[in-house]
């Protein structure tokens, strides 16, 4: 494995667990945009461009952003008194560690069977441009429904009820 | 004769760095090459830069009738050296409050965002840094990554001021992000491709002497118009410069910063403005093509300034012409009009693209533009309502 | 270790730090957060598994990593939205207060 | 139907031309209008008249563009005949299948039922002007309209059973169309149970031809119900009464017949009609409907005539030509002393069926369907003139009130007496001469017997007679109703106009001395030769029957014409003969006779139903009952004093046990999600563990 790789999962993970562990809301987002951006680094390391690049926009660009804005519109910004974690946490960590536990083995377990370095696939947008208009099409249409959906959905949710302005 | 001279001439950049890399032993000239073309550009554009500035302040002050810098070298041409050398003496202050790292990082967020966005603009033939397959896809990546840096900027200096107008920066830019995408996207469905050489590529031919411009066909106008008012927004300028309406909020989100990082983010909102003009005249003003078929000798670099600066003119002209809108006209604009007609503008580049050759589809769309700008353009007429305003003060 | 095994074990790690944001942290906002960190880290899973798959070309985990993108997307958006709507009605964003659904 | 024409474009046979293919869509277009019309609003009159009569003169235009198709073919000295045919319904190997056909009996049906009703259509915008229920009413023709052209291109009997029903539906809708008036209602209702009995017998015919031949279709490249194979089928199989299968099934196929066109027994129902509007009286009462009757005998005449000796008839068609003569006498007779102006027309119109009846029994298709073609014509012109009479004379009947209108509706009285004079059979000039004539022509020459020939001569001398006292008690004498008349705007007279025309010249085509229809519809050349007219006895009979038609107008005229008598005053024929009148009047009392047979059985029935349901079962029911609540009480007692307390006992357990378990439902969005990851965790152990190498 490069040492690109080992940099490049070391900001990811980083970012994951300063975005998590940070008392500050903002410092968390911020952070998560890092681990955004790592993902995003692994994708191109993984030859998905499309993939990395569409990361960058979608979450950098658009959900860390959403984030933010969530985080000031609920007054989240400045740093709260007390404890930020809830009274179960400690089961909580054990629950997550839990899950690695089990994934790591799953993944070790299998280690043997997993194929090994695979030529570097071809996959420029020419062939996702035709994967989605033709054998993916029916997902992708139903996707832009669900997109509509939530959409609008969130705008109805987050919209003020002009009843208890009054 | 003529013609190798043409071509020699057209490609001096590439023979000159390939001369340069040939010094050096053959393992490292590959990266010695790319070194040396993001030195040049790195180099280039804060210099376009530093020429823009003192052109902008000469030209609105003959738009504002007034004469503009003129002391400081010839006719104020070294008026920028001047400006460079006070930010960068100045003391670069950073409020108490402020978040110290976040605000650090900020103006290099920006910069190295916006930098990022040359690395794919093909700026003449075979003179692209990265000819990356999805590089329209990386573009927009890279311009959606600096509105992050302009949030962390407001947010970091615990000012309401810079909040707001980062806020409002933010809002602004994805609000019209949107439209500079879906505007993008028709000239994605024409060419087949998200490559900008080929996008170039495919627009550098020519019937008679005239060549295959997107903007010369009905969606290629209509989207053209559309990419400019969203490419004015995104870069906050005039008329769409609320987040640093001075009058209101006092200079948005770089309120807090001062001398070195101040001018980073001038530097920032200058190089974006250039790379989104790059970009928009690699859509659809053909990029590094000539304008004629007849003017295909003079060197395709030349042609692809020669467009940017015109854009950048028209930038410069917009701003001394227009007075700065609303924030609710702003969103109301983008929401409410910009992106439904740009949308439209795709379905018709669809119909376009599939009613195959002849006169026809041109009538159709045009026709089909145009009800549909006279439809759009009289309801948001009628939702907004223009009499004589009173202005109330002091409530 | 190959490097598919590394890419794995990397999301699995992603995958368990988002669980225990998600299940730790006060606020719903930062529970949110964990959620699309877990979401990314199956990302992760496809990417890698569809680069070093046998069959490449059928792009399915390309398709399936952009998809979940899309998707995750959406999830934000209402998600977010419903924490902003809570807040307004309960003023507060901590899950330990939101618990007016016990049987 | 249609809707499954189009859902079944892959199995129709692909041989027939483009005419045939488009085919359904006349029957389609007006359907589909009444569908459109259906759903109009009620004020809509203007749209909904529109949309009727486009869609039917688009079904002419196509109706034509057939009937083209056929007479180039028959130029072409080849009988078209051409069938579009598809599965239904398929259960097991036997499968129903429907179709359609286009051969020179359906084409020639076609343009007449689509003329004629396009006329009617325009007449009734006049007619029904002032109607408050325009919308329904033109929903209705169309509706009617779609299903008759469905009748008439039908390939299968089961399709053509069902326009068949539909018609009778629409012909139901349309008598008690105004079913505010008692009188309308019960017509309707009339009408819809006595063709039911009718159809009774039609659907057993059709179900022991299917039972028999296993298909339905009438034409099928030789596998169809009237071709050799499927007719030498049922003449092997003998039934009762030394008929065969054959002959069986053509009489009750021609019961069905009967009931449509108001044959003898079942013809009760046609005079009674008459309560609907007159367009619908024109349209389906006189001129497409009834005739219905007619064209399916002619449609299933192959049948009839199945195991026929050479020239020599069947039972069947014995049967068709006794019931046919028998009808035309005896609704003549009534004809004659009746006072309504539309009634007189009703019986007039049974007694011509009972001439097409014969005629078919007797001469075969090409003579019936003539005189159906011919028949349609004038008298859908008689009717409508008469509703242009009855508009004008302001909703009156009774021809006794009016009188003298020749002065007051000239176009009308002009229209009208072409009518009766084709009706009568008045020589040479009109169409209803050369048709009757070929019937009688056929009676002639039958070989069973001679009687019918004498029945429809005197039925004949008859039609003048009444006729010509209608004429003069309308339109001569003097005005004897209250309000003066007035004469009908254009969209009424200018139908009127069109069809005298058509009754005038229709006969061109009939003549011994160029036999076209006859020659077109059985497919052989037709050559134009006046020695058609030396046949032997054949001027003998044009001159006999010339002769009875001059003396019937001749007597009618001797009796009413001139006079005007009161309203109060009896006719000229009661005077002489009361009795005899009284009988005419009453119409040989059949309403009355079905009423004490009949209906006094099914009174009787009713009554003895009743008392069944009231003591027997009733007092069955009681019992049950009685033993339930007994049964009941029991249980209650039960209930209430064992089951009770134990299942409350487990409902507390329930409750506490759910309330415990409520517990777990702590409200908390993580709590859930650690379950969620720790119940992943047990999963993805146990898969690992079990795909462990």
């Amino acid at each position: 494995m490069s040492p690109v790789f080992y940099l490049v999962a070391a900001l990811t993970l980083g970012g994951a667990l300063t975005a998590v562990v940070l008392k500050n809301t903002v410092h968390c987002a911020l952070a998560l945009t890092a681990a955004f951006a790592g993902l995003a680094l692994l994708f191109l390391g993984l030859d998905a461009q499309f993939a990395g690049f569409a990361q960058i926009l979608v979450y950098i660009g658009a959900v860390a952003i959403l984030v933010v804005f969530a985080i000031l519109l609920t007054r989240g910004s400045e740093t709260p008194q007390g404890s930020v974690y809830s009274r179960y946490s400690i089961s909580g960590l054990v629950a997550a560690a839990a899950v690695f536990a089990v994934l790591g083995w799953a993944v070790l377990q299998s280690a043997h069977m997993l194929p090994n370095e695979q030529a570097v696939p071809m996959a420029d947008v020419h062939d996702i441009g035709v994967a989605l208009m033709g054998r993916y099409v029916l997902p992708l249409e139903i996707l832009a429904v669900l997109l509509t959906a939530a959409t609008i959905g969130a705008v109805i949710v987050a919209l003020h009820e002009k009843e208890d302005a009054k | 004769m003529f013609d190798t001279l043409a071509r020699n001439f057209d490609q001096i950049f590439i023979l000159l760095r390939d001369w340069l890399v040939s010094f050096l032993p053959a393992g490292m000239r590959p990266v010695a090459g790319i070194v040396l073309s993001v030195a040049t550009i790195v180099a280039l554009f804060p210099g376009l830069f530093a020429l823009t500035t003192i052109f902008e302040r000469k030209g609105l002050g003959r738009i504002q009738n007034r004469i503009g810098p003129n002391r400081v070298g010839p006719f104020g041409l070294l008026q920028p050296v001047a400006d460079g050398i006070k930010s960068l003496t100045k003391e670069d202050i950073v409020p108490v409050s402020a978040n110290a790292a976040i605000h650090f990082l900020a103006p290099l967020v920006l910069v190295v965002a916006v930098f990022m966005g040359f690395a794919v603009l093909p700026m003449g033939r075979n003179m692209v840094l990265v000819d990356m397959d999805c590089a329209l896809l990386f573009y927009f990546a890279m311009g959606a990554s600096t509105e992050l840096a302009v949030f962390m900027a407001g947010w970091s200096s615990r000012n309401k001021y810079s909040l707001l107008g980062a806020m409002r920066a933010v809002a602004q830019m994805i609000s019209y992000e949107v439209v500079l995408l879906l505007s993008s996207v028709a000239v994605v469905m024409i060419t087949g491709s998200l490559s900008l050489t080929k996008i170039v590529a495919a627009q550098d031919q020519y019937t008679g002497i005239f060549p295959h411009w997107y903007i010369f066909t009905p969606w290629g106008l209509a989207g053209f118009v559309m990419y400019a008012i969203a490419a004015t927004a995104e870069t906050n300028r005039s008329p769409f410069d609320l987040p640093e309406g001075e009058s209101e909020l006092v200079a948005g989100y770089h309120t807090e910063y001062s001398g070195f990082k101040f001018a980073l983010f001038f530097l920032g909102e200058y190089l974006a403005m250039f790379s989104i003009s790059g970009l928009g005249s690699t859509l659809f003003l053909g990029g590094w093509s000539a304008p004629f078929s007849f003017l295909q000798w003079v060197p395709s670099w030349i042609w692809f300034f020669s467009k940017l600066m015109l854009s950048i003119f028209v930038f410069i002209w917009m701003r001394g012409t227009l007075p700065r809108l609303r924030q609710d006209q702003l969103m109301n604009f983008a929401w409410k009009f910009v992106l439904p007609f740009t949308i439209f503008n795709l379905m018709v580049t669809a119909l376009w693209r599939f009613m195959g050759e002849g006169w026809l589809r041109w009538v159709v769309c045009s026709a089909l533009l145009a009800a549909a700008y006279g439809i759009m353009a009289r309801v948001s007429m009628r939702r907004e309502h223009f009499e004589p305003r009173s202005y109330r003060y002091a409530e | 270790m190959t490097p598919l095994t590394a890419h794995l074990l990397v999301a699995a790690l992603l995958f368990a730090i988002g669980l225990a944001g998600a299940l730790t942290r006060r606020n719903a906002i930062l529970v949110l957060i964990g959620i699309e960190l877990m979401l990314n880290a199956a990302n992760l899973n496809f990417i890698a598994f569809w680069r070093y798959s046998p069959h490449p070309e059928a792009l399915t985990g390309m398709m399936f990593a952009i998809f979940s993108i899309a998707v995750a997307a959406a999830e934000a958006a209402v998600g977010l939205g419903l924490v902003i709507a809570i807040h307004r009605q309960l003023h507060t964003t901590d899950l330990d207060h939101m618990n007016r659904m016990k049987g | 139907m249609n809707e499954q024409l189009a859902s079944f474009p892959q199995t129709m046979t692909c041989c027939a031309s483009f005419a045939t293919r488009i085919l359904w869509l006349v029957p389609a277009v007006p359907i589909v209008a009444a569908g459109i019309i259906s759903v109009l609003k009620q004020p809509k009159r203007k749209t909904s008249a529109a949309l009727a009569i486009g869609s039917l003169a688009i079904a002419l235009a196509i109706a034509l563009l057939a009937f083209g198709h056929v007479v180039s073919g028959w130029l072409s000295g080849a009988t078209v005949r051409e069938t579009v045919n598809f599965t239904w319904l398929q259960f097991g190997t036997t499968q129903v299948e429907l179709g359609w056909v286009l051969d020179p009996l359906a084409a020639v049906m076609l343009v007449m039922v689509s003329f004629v009703g396009l006329l009617i259509f325009i007449y009734s915008t006049g007619y029904m002007a002032h109607d408050e229920n325009y919308t329904r009413f033109f929903c209705f023709l169309s509706l009617f309209a779609g299903a008759m052209l469905g009748v008439v291109i039908a390939n299968s009997l089961l399709l053509l059973f069902m326009c068949w029903e539909l018609v009778g539906l629409t012909s139901y809708l349309l008598i008690g169309f105004w079913y505010r008036k008692p009188s309308a209602a019960a017509a309707a209702k009339k009408a819809f149970l006595t063709t039911r009995v009718g159809d009774v017998f039609f659907l057993l015919g059709i179900v022991w031809l299917f039972a028999q031949t296993g298909t339905l279709l009438f034409y099928n490249n030789g596998a169809g119900s009237m071709e050799h194979g499927a007719l030498a089928v049922l003449l092997a199989q003998p039934a009762a009464l030394g008929l065969t299968a054959a002959g069986a099934i053509g009489l009750l196929i021609f019961a069905g017949a009967a009931g449509k066109s108001g044959q003898f027994p079942l013809h009760v129902w046609l005079p009674d009609a008459m309560e609907g509007p007159t367009p619908v009286s024109a349209l389906i009462h006189a001129a497409t409907m009834v005739a219905a009757g007619v064209y399916l005998i002619a449609r299933v005449y192959p049948l009839m005539q199945a195991g026929s000796l050479a020239g020599g008839t069947t039972t069947a068609l014995t049967v068709v030509t006794w019931v046919g003569a028998f009808t035309a006498v005896f609704a003549a007779l009534i004809a004659v002393a009746q006072n309504d102006i539309k009634r007189i027309l009703a019986y007039s119109t049974v007694s011509q069926l009972g001439y097409m009846m014969a005629g078919l029994g007797m001469g075969g298709v090409a003579v019936g369907m003539f005189h159906l073609i011919t028949h349609a014509f004038f008298k859908a012109l008689l009717f409508m003139g008469a509703g242009s009479v009855i508009h004008g004379c302001h909703e009156e009947q009774d021809i006794r009130k009016m009188g003298g209108l020749k002065a007051d509706m000239p176009l009308t009285f002009l229209t009208y007496s072409i009518g009766m004079l084709a009706l009568c059979g008045f020589p040479l000039f009109f169409s209803g001469f050369w048709s009757k004539d070929g019937i009688l022509e056929a009676a002639q020459h039958w070989s069973v017997a001679r009687a019918p020939f004498y029945m429809l001569a005197f039925g004949a001398l008859l039609t003048a007679f009444y006729m010509t006292r209608q004429v003069a008690y309308v339109f001569f004498g003097h005005w004897r109703g209250s309000k003066p008349a007035h004469e009908s705007p254009v969209a009424m007279t200018l139908p009127l106009a069109i069809l005298a025309f058509f009754a005038m010249f229709l006969g061109v085509l009939g003549t011994p001395a160029w036999p076209w229809f006859r020659a077109f519809l059985d497919g052989h050349a037709a050559p134009f030769e006046l020695h058609g007219f030396a046949e032997p006895g054949l001027l003998l009979l044009m001159l006999t029957s010339s002769a009875i038609v001059l003396l019937g107008l001749g007597l009618g005229w001797t009796i009413y014409g001139g006079k005007s008598p009161k309203v109060t005053e009896p006719d000229a024929i009661e005077k002489a003969a009361p009795w005899l009148w009284a009988i005419l009047r009453d119409r040989f009392y059949v309403d009355e006779f079905y009423a004490a047979t009949v209906i006094a059985f099914y009174y009787w029935w009713a009554r003895v139903a009743d008392f069944f349901d009231r003591r027997v079962w009733g007092g069955a029911v009681l019992a049950v009952t009685s033993i339930f609540s007994l049964w009941a009480r029991f249980s209650r007692f039960l209930d209430n004093d064992w089951v009770n307390g134990g299942f409350d006992k487990t409902c507390e357990e329930l409750a506490t046990g759910g309330g415990l378990l409520a517990r777990v439902q702590s409200g908390r969005v993580q709590g859930y999600l650690r379950i969620l990851a720790l119940a992943v965790v047990a999963l993805a152990a146990i898969l690992v563990w079990s795909s462990r190498p």
